[in-house]
């Protein structure tokens, strides 16, 4: 069975603050258009220091992700503070005591996260959030292993959707949040959340798959 | 942009030691935290603690309303940002006495949030943690739906009141209660002229044509019910009246405070014109001023335009109102 | 102009109207005088009259500073327009409790020319009056001519002081000499980044260039020492502090009173930034700050910018500092 | 001997308000040149108030210019108030007791006009205000009885010497008052004071030549 060891992941966290960080103007732009333009800030704000405060210590995933969500939540405030400090806080707790990490375990930590979000945030898909992206694509992960795919297959799946979600947001008027003061002006534009989220994901399901061991 | 300002990502830092540096005989910088403002006085053994937050931008709000028989300890978000849970929940410590602590705080995403996070971080220290969730501003949303409105001005008379509650030996329950009281008989709007700039951004979050005003703007530049031709100063002061008191709908004769803030780069005088007419508009309406507050309370950066305060008061409220306070926002 | 006015030509009685409704507990409008605002504590039989007095669109100041402990009567004028001559007579008469009456004002040619006017006017009555003229102002003129400078901020610690001496039951000589010590111990400066328009006149008065600071602006806008680009707000900050304590050259350790007023239309975050560097920066020359203000103390309706004025104590000004007083300005 | 009946000139003082009240858009227009452009407003404001206060009541010429001190002093205040209201308070005092002005009396009452503005003001010839035009202009009315014109002579010569010396003003750097701010960009512009008090100088000379009885 192909699975990924706890203690030789943490490393993910630090390619998900690349990612993020690599992006940080980009998403900016995006909250921008919509929004007060500061999402990329905010996020390389939360995700740089991470990575800067794991340089040189090997982490577990489970510990790394609490390293993320303590930052975001001790320092980073605003919405994203509380909304990926419980995403990260709820999917560490969920692997804190799974030493080998299998696919069933791996999308109990994704649902975690994504009932953290829901419950801190009370949004709903739909209201052009990041959760119009980590909802179908948790729901995609799920499927794909219902439907007989393996660890590898339900982790793309779930990249592809997550592409899909974000990108369902352009056509969206967003209901909560910063842009929602725009009403049907906010339509047309991509959301910055579910574009962050995206990425994250990407990242996340990259460091696994490049992780995995059968 | 023509500002007083270093590396745009210190001001809130920066506004914050040079604040508790020109008022330290009222308030100090947590030890454990550099975004909590605590009052000298602060925690009280026995007393109920007060503690609020919010972003910054909105000066003497918060942190102006720390001190004695008010607010015990303040949670400093980034400009026009929450504070974090963690800031919260060391206001909550700091501020505790051993009687539970009270959170006063505006019905905003990220406010909501990160109180609810800090109250669970609380209760771990077993720090009893109550809320009340401030939701004055009438044109952000129905009556029918009073509790999706923001919470704006009357937060300062939330604190005020709750702070003299607290002061006056209340249990958690009661200055809670009571504080929720407060910001029940609180009606707010907001006209916006012109708008702000985040230093941060370095452009203005939205526009407003000369020659028009927004109706109802939220503290942020959050819509208003509507845009519409900015009118003489009497009319306005007609318009603000009437929307918070045909949703206050109080009866004849009810006694009230009236606060009339700046948003930032209004001259002072306006307000003095405005609040000219306000009295006159409540009057005729049937209610009596019985104390006023006019001035830079409550702003939003350099934003141009005035909010609209009026709180109904009783015996117990105008008791409350009257308690000596020492805080840097009065 | 995005602003709450009616009728231009209104806006200064609809002030003082508003002003007083707002602060009846503490000032009312003189029957004799709409232009004259009078503490309902004022006259005191017995206590020597403090008067002030000056052009509008400074609010708070000068009708802010009006009450208990405080100045006991002032005239008002049009915006940015010394008071009648008549106005001061009529403030220096409702100030006037037998004991004498002080005009503590500031060196403005309209002021100076309608002053002693009235102090003529007064003395047909046999009031008698002294005058303490304020000129804290050091870029306005040289330290040889310090005769010539404008009396800017510093205004508000003479008031203070001047109230408290008076309070305290001096004579008229001693009051006059208390507050002409006030002002000589007082030192200010102003940094302007944006203009501001008389709502009569309906364009700004000056311009400043985008990136531009005018240091050494006065509060009307009249010239400043010079013009440069806009630099960090530490490097504004030091700038105002050396130029104010070059002036002062005051003794390593004096203790010293620190006030910061925005000019009208810059966010009061700002002003905490800059104080931050300011007191680290006093404390870097060798003085001591006791006390500090900041705030919208004196404006120039909606000019982008602030002042500092820093006032050395002594053991007598530190108490005089300290007596209690009600006013609406602070 | 050619004079003026101080009784029935009273209705001078209207007719010099009437002027100011034509010109107050001119005057302020100068006046925001290089200064606050309020000058038209200010001046009109208190000779359009006396004038108004005077309709239907027979003033001698004395007690019109104490009425129109009176509001200047009493209502208008900045600089303007205390300037002509001393003006014309000191011209009202010299001729009070005088029933029937002559040439004499006329010359005395006009150097106690001059006299008052200096003594409140503290300005120079050569500041760039008034006084540019006041000074010379009763200089030039002196100057021409001592040489032996008549009343009329002596005025017209005041007139003549007050546009010279409001033209004067045009390449003054301003010493006082507000546009002493601007300094050498006061330079090349009248003053709007000496507009002003050229227009009154105008109109009293005018009315007392209206006037005159031999
Ligand atoms: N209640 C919520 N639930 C989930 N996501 C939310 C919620 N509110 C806002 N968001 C997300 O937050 C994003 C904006 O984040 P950011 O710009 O960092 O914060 P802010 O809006 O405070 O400036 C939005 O694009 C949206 O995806
Ligand atoms: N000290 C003075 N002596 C004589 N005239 C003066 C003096 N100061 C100013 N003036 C005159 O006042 C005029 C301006 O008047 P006005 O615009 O009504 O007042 P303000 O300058 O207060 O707006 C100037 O053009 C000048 O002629
Ligand atoms: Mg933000
Ligand atoms: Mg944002
Ligand atoms: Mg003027
Ligand atoms: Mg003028």
């Amino acid at each position: 069975m192909t699975t990924l060891t706890n203690a030789a992941s943490g490393a993910i966290i630090a390619e998900v603050a690349a990612v993020i960080v690599a992006n940080k103007v980009h998403l900016s732009q995006i909250d921008g258009l919509i929004g007060d333009g500061d999402h990329g800030v905010n996020m390389a704000k939360g995700f740089g220091r991470t990575a800067e405060r794991m340089q040189g210590r090997t982490l577990t995933l489970s510990e790394a992700m609490t390293e993320l969500a303590d930052v975001l939540i001790a320092e980073i405030g605003g919405s994203m503070g509380p909304l990926y400090g419980m995403m990260f806080t709820d999917m560490a707790d969920s692997i804190a005591a799974t030493p080998v990490i299998d696919a069933d375990a791996f999308g109990a930590m994704l649902r975690a996260g994504r009932d953290g979000v829901q419950a801190v945030g009370s949004a709903e898909v739909g209201d052009k959030t990041m959760l119009d992206c980590l909802v179908p694509a948790v729901s995609a992960y799920d499927d794909a292993l219902a439907q007989g795919g393996d660890f590898a297959a339900a982790l793309e799946a779930m990249q592809a959707a997550a592409v899909v979600g974000r990108d369902s947001t352009v056509n969206l008027v967003a209901r909560v949040g910063r842009s929602a003061r725009l009403g049907e002006r906010s339509r047309g534009v991509v959301d910055a959340g579910a574009t962050s989220c995206c990425l994250i994901l990407h990242a996340l399901a990259d460091g696994a798959l490049r992780r995995m061991t059968v | 942009m023509q500002r007083f300002v270093n590396d745009p990502d210190d001001i809130v830092d920066e506004t914050v030691r040079g604040f508790v540096r020109a008022h330290r005989d009222l308030v100090r910088i947590d030890p454990a935290n550099p975004r909590v403002v605590v009052a000298v006085s602060a925690p009280v053994k026995g007393k109920v603690g007060v503690v609020t937050g919010g972003g910054s931008g909105h000066e003497p709000a918060f942190i102006g309303y720390t001190g004695r028989n008010m607010v015990d300890a303040v949670a400093v978000g980034e400009l026009f940002s929450s504070p974090t849970a963690k800031s919260f929940a060391d206001a909550i410590r700091a501020a505790n006495g051993g009687a539970g602590v009270v959170v006063l705080y505006g019905n905003y995403a990220g406010d909501n949030m990160n109180v609810k996070m800090a109250q669970k971080l609380a209760a771990k220290d077993g720090i009893e943690v109550q809320t009340v969730v401030a939701n004055d501003d009438v044109c952000s949303a129905p009556a029918t739906e009073r509790d999706k409105r923001r919470g704006v001005a009357g937060e300062i008379f939330m604190w005020k009141i709750g702070g003299a509650k607290a002061a006056a030996g209340a249990s958690l329950a009661e200055v809670r209660a009571t504080a929720q009281r407060a910001i029940d008989l609180c009606r707010s709007v907001g006209v916006g002229l012109g708008p702000c700039t985040l230093p941060t951004v370095g452009h203005p979050n939205f526009q407003i044509e000369p020659g028009k005003m927004e109706v109802g703007i939220g503290h942020h530049g959050e819509p208003g019910a509507f845009v519409t031709d900015l009118r003489r100063a009497d009319d306005v002061a007609d318009q603000m009246v009437d929307l918070v008191m045909d949703d206050h709908a109080l009866p004849a004769g009810t006694e009230v405070a009236v606060l009339v803030s700046g948003l930032g780069a209004t001259p002072v005088n306006e307000l003095y014109v405005l609040y000219d007419r306000i009295e006159q508009r409540i009057a005729a309406r049937g209610q009596i001023v019985h104390r006023a507050y006019v001035g830079n309370y409550f702003t939003s950066l350099e934003m141009v335009g005035a909010t609209l305060t009026v709180m109904a008061l009783d015996d117990e409220m105008k008791a409350l109102l009257a308690t000596d306070t020492a805080c840097p926002g009065f």
